[in-house]
């Protein structure tokens, strides 16, 4: 049963050091709220999954938190590349960080087979692509009925998933409404879930198919306002592309990471 | 408004007119995205859009910065999750061209956007695979777009990301349930095509102005040029109006965020 | 793309006999007005797939359209027996049925999996049950990551598929709302598909991640005005629960039901 | 009112009186809906209750005819399609307690709703397995309720559409991912509780009035007896005021209908 927390409380009790995290929202609604609050209180190596490592996966593998990396396209969207996400990977800074990578077919699947409660996912995938040479989790299977050899991944299960929602309701429901990516199924997903919303609101006046996710599903909300800047939050505020312009400079060197990390991040209090 | 033009101008006309009306199309961020626009307000109003981030016949006002931009989603018939994009549009087979980009292509067509360098070393790390790897092999048939040069045209990718026909060319031979693969790559240089007994690609058409020798030039291999060797039409006046009207309103919205 | 046809004439164009045929519709949006013009057409040796056969089945079967019925519940809900269904299983009449039985899990991973364009769906299911024993389309796989055993069933692929909708705009893009069952699925996995709607609109005025399936999708689009009746259309006529209870009477009797089916279906004109 | 009941009522409250409040419940049809719906409108109001359907967490104000009634969508937090509904909330563990009725039931608790004598040359043809096979395993726990007699308590049922424990009682030992199974029997003579060991079903509870020889007489096989049998609670007035308003609701709408 959700229950609500301050963003800093649910953190503290659902994210431990080691611990495997899924933070969604595919270019709409990503958890930064939630990430930055994971680097404020040191979380160190995780095993950090998202389809789209974005912003906020740069900024966790960059504050040291990463032990590995399980993703599929992991760039700054329209802007080029994840600095801190390469300085790990080419460099090993701050620290060495294993990456395991995927499609995005694989990585929808893995997270609709773990929110299924399947141990793997079966695709169409990855013909004649070289990733299966480098990533043993990819394996196959053989359909008993016609012989054709299929992709199979295993699901991803988290030990907690972080996801950013417009609304939840004082039950502690959840509306995710536009892109939804697959937020639904990390929070289904997940031993634990952490939904990080923008309010709450007496009635979540959803549709009668919306994306609701009751509050029986979720461990904890916690209020965040903005809790999604500098990625958007549909029916709230816009993206802000200048930022995501902007961090290809700020990441690029180490120093300048750092203090943007020390200004917005670690002396920013409860918010960031 | 006289009838210059880009070569980047070119070549994202080029990439528009591939796509036909009606047609269905699995849509890349970037060129591809560009150019699905493009063909979308000029000669292909009933073509239909759908991006990775599960936004499905979308007609956006501008061009999106990102797969997953609101303007996607607000101009959408529909916006479904990202596995239900991938399961039931990509690999249900609803998808008629995928139109792609890439950091680098070989002869064969094979698409890297994992490294340059090797795998457990890299030299530079690029974003990965992304949707591609499944557009290509589900979609009915993949356009890809992207600049020439040296850099990117190259004799064999460090890294098969994403399967044009893979190192010899024969891997979708057998393979069932498999798309055609790539049928058209379009430059700001020429448009090649793959030969269809040995996969390898093959300029079928120069753009105007362009030589051989500046195809040869920015080609990591030795390039093929068909017999008939055709020169690209030009962009008309309605293209290259509405294109960079497109542009413009573009950058004027995203310049105006927050 | 979706074309606007007459019910008869997309019945005639598409269904063919010796098909196999899914119409959807869990207890919601049962394609009434379309099983009865396939029945008016005199269709034969149809493979009817359809999670629970419901009225709509028993009224095919009973009027000799089927050779086979996959399904997963065979009853009248909330009052009984499908005698019709019985009738063909028990004592061959019209004509000898050939079944094969699911369970609800299998059936609706089957159509998932055939919307996904998978030959196979795999799940956790059938666990100590008797149906693997007398259905050989079910077998097994094992997970090659964790060893389970896993159950995995033919993927539901018919050549056509019928159901009922809410409502289509003008370039027929449909919405379905409310109990929307395996609808979707069912037309993304067929060869070809038709849809009946209570209307045809302008705006479906439908919200962001509404069941909208887009005409391209779609083959062809016939007006039904209650052609879900008996069963319900959320927002457009309630189900009539009496209709269920009088079936019971009228199907338990091979004159009856001819009776009622010379009345309600072949004397009927274009809709039933 | 008079604190006098019927057996049909003994058993659907003794029935609600098993699910606790905030358990997460999937009901099935008939007697297990009628049972959920009371528990929630008395000591349970946060029971969940998800119905196949794909309606999660409904509130009907009338019991449903079938799964699928209008009125358990409009009363629902909100409606997924059929294969989520399996996939993510049944199969994906989030169902606490699935809630069945059935035709036959066994002494090691398994379920038969397809048919009476050969499935080949089925006696009688039952409607089929339903939701029910994987309710019976993906479930935390499972309740179960139906009438007592010899016709639906048999020594081994004809066929076992959904897993008790299996024709020897450890069908479930050592399966992965599988719930506990059975963890009760309500009917209107008694309460069942399978042995801890050896999985046959005992009875633990008498309800008043009812004798041992009542449910001998009723069970096809020689059942056995907690040596601490002790005496079912009566409904107390309210139970029985919030049912029987339940059902004359229920009947009211459903005559009313078309």
């Amino acid at each position: 049963m959700a229950e609500f927390l301050s963003l800093h409380d649910a953190v503290a009790r659902y994210v431990e050091d080691g611990a495997t995290v899924a933070m969604e929202g595919f270019t709409h609604l990503i958890p930064f709220a939630a990430g930055h609050e994971i680097i404020r209180q040191g979380k160190r190596d995780l095993t950090l999954i998202r389809m789209t490592p974005d912003l906020v996966y740069d900024q966790l593998i960059g504050a040291g938190c990463a032990k590995k990396l399980i993703f599929s396209w992991g760039g700054n969207p329209g802007v080029g590349s994840l600095h801190r996400l390469r300085d790990a990977v080419e460099k090993g800074w701050p620290h060495k960080v294993e990456i395991f990578e995927h499609s995005h077919a694989a990585m929808a699947c893995a997270f609709e087979a773990g929110a299924a409660g399947l141990p793997l996912a079966v695709l169409r995938g990855y013909v004649g692509s070289e990733l299966p040479s480098v990533n043993d989790q990819i394996k196959y299977i053989e359909c008993p009925f016609t012989g054709e050899r299929l992709a199979a991944v295993p699901s991803v299960r988290p030990d907690v998933s972080l996801v950013h929602a417009q609304k939840a309701d004082r039950k502690g429901n959840v509306l995710v409404e536009g892109i939804i990516g697959v937020q639904k199924e990390a929070i289904l997903a997940a031993g634990k879930s952490i939904v990080t919303v923008e309010e709450v609101v007496d009635d979540l006046e959803a549709g009668p198919n919306a994306c609701v996710i009751p509050g029986w599903a979720i461990d904890a909300i916690a209020v965040a306002e903005k809790g999604a800047y500098p990625s958007y939050a549909h029916g709230y505020y816009p993206r802000d592309n200048r930022f995501y312009k902007d961090w290809d400079a700020i990441a690029r060197d180490r120093d300048t990471f750092q203090t943007w990390l020390d200004d917005n991040v670690y002396n920013a209090g409860g918010q960031a | 408004m006289s009838n210059e033009y880009t070569s980047a101008e070119m070549m994202t006309v080029t990439a528009a007119k591939a796509l036909e009306n009606g047609m269905t199309c699995f849509v890349g961020i970037g060129l591809p995205s560009e150019a699905a626009n493009l063909a979308r307000l000029t000669h292909a109003p009933d073509v239909v859009l759908i991006y990775e981030s599960g936004t499905l016949q979308t007609k956006p006002e501008v061009l999106p910065l990102s797969i997953g931009d609101g303007e996607l989603c607000e101009s959408a018939l529909t916006t479904v999750s990202v596995p239900e994009m991938f399961r039931y549009w990509l690999q249900g087979g609803k998808v008629d061209v995928g139109f792609l980009g890439t950091a680098q292509i070989d002869r064969y067509c094979n698409l890297n956007t994992t490294l340059i360098g090797d795998y457990q070393a890299p030299k530079v790390r690029l974003p990965g695979g992304g949707g591609a790897p499944e557009i290509a092999t589900s979609a009915g048939e993949v356009f890809i777009t992207l600049k020439h040069s040296k850099r990117t045209f190259v004799n064999e990718v460090d890294f098969i990301t994403t399967l044009g026909f893979g190192r010899d060319g024969k891997t979708r031979d057998g393979v069932p349930n498999i798309g055609k693969g790539p049928t058209r790559v379009i430059t700001d240089l020429c448009v090649m095509k793959p030969d269809p007994e040995t996969k390898e690609l093959v300029v079928v058409s120069l753009h105007p102005g362009v030589t051989r020798d500046d195809v040869i030039e920015a080609t990591g291999w030795e390039i093929r040029f068909a017999e008939q060797l055709e020169t690209t039409p030009t962009p008309d006046a309605r293209e290259l109006e509405v294109l960079r009207d497109l542009k413009a309103r573009t950058e004027r919205k995203h310049a105006g965020e927050a």
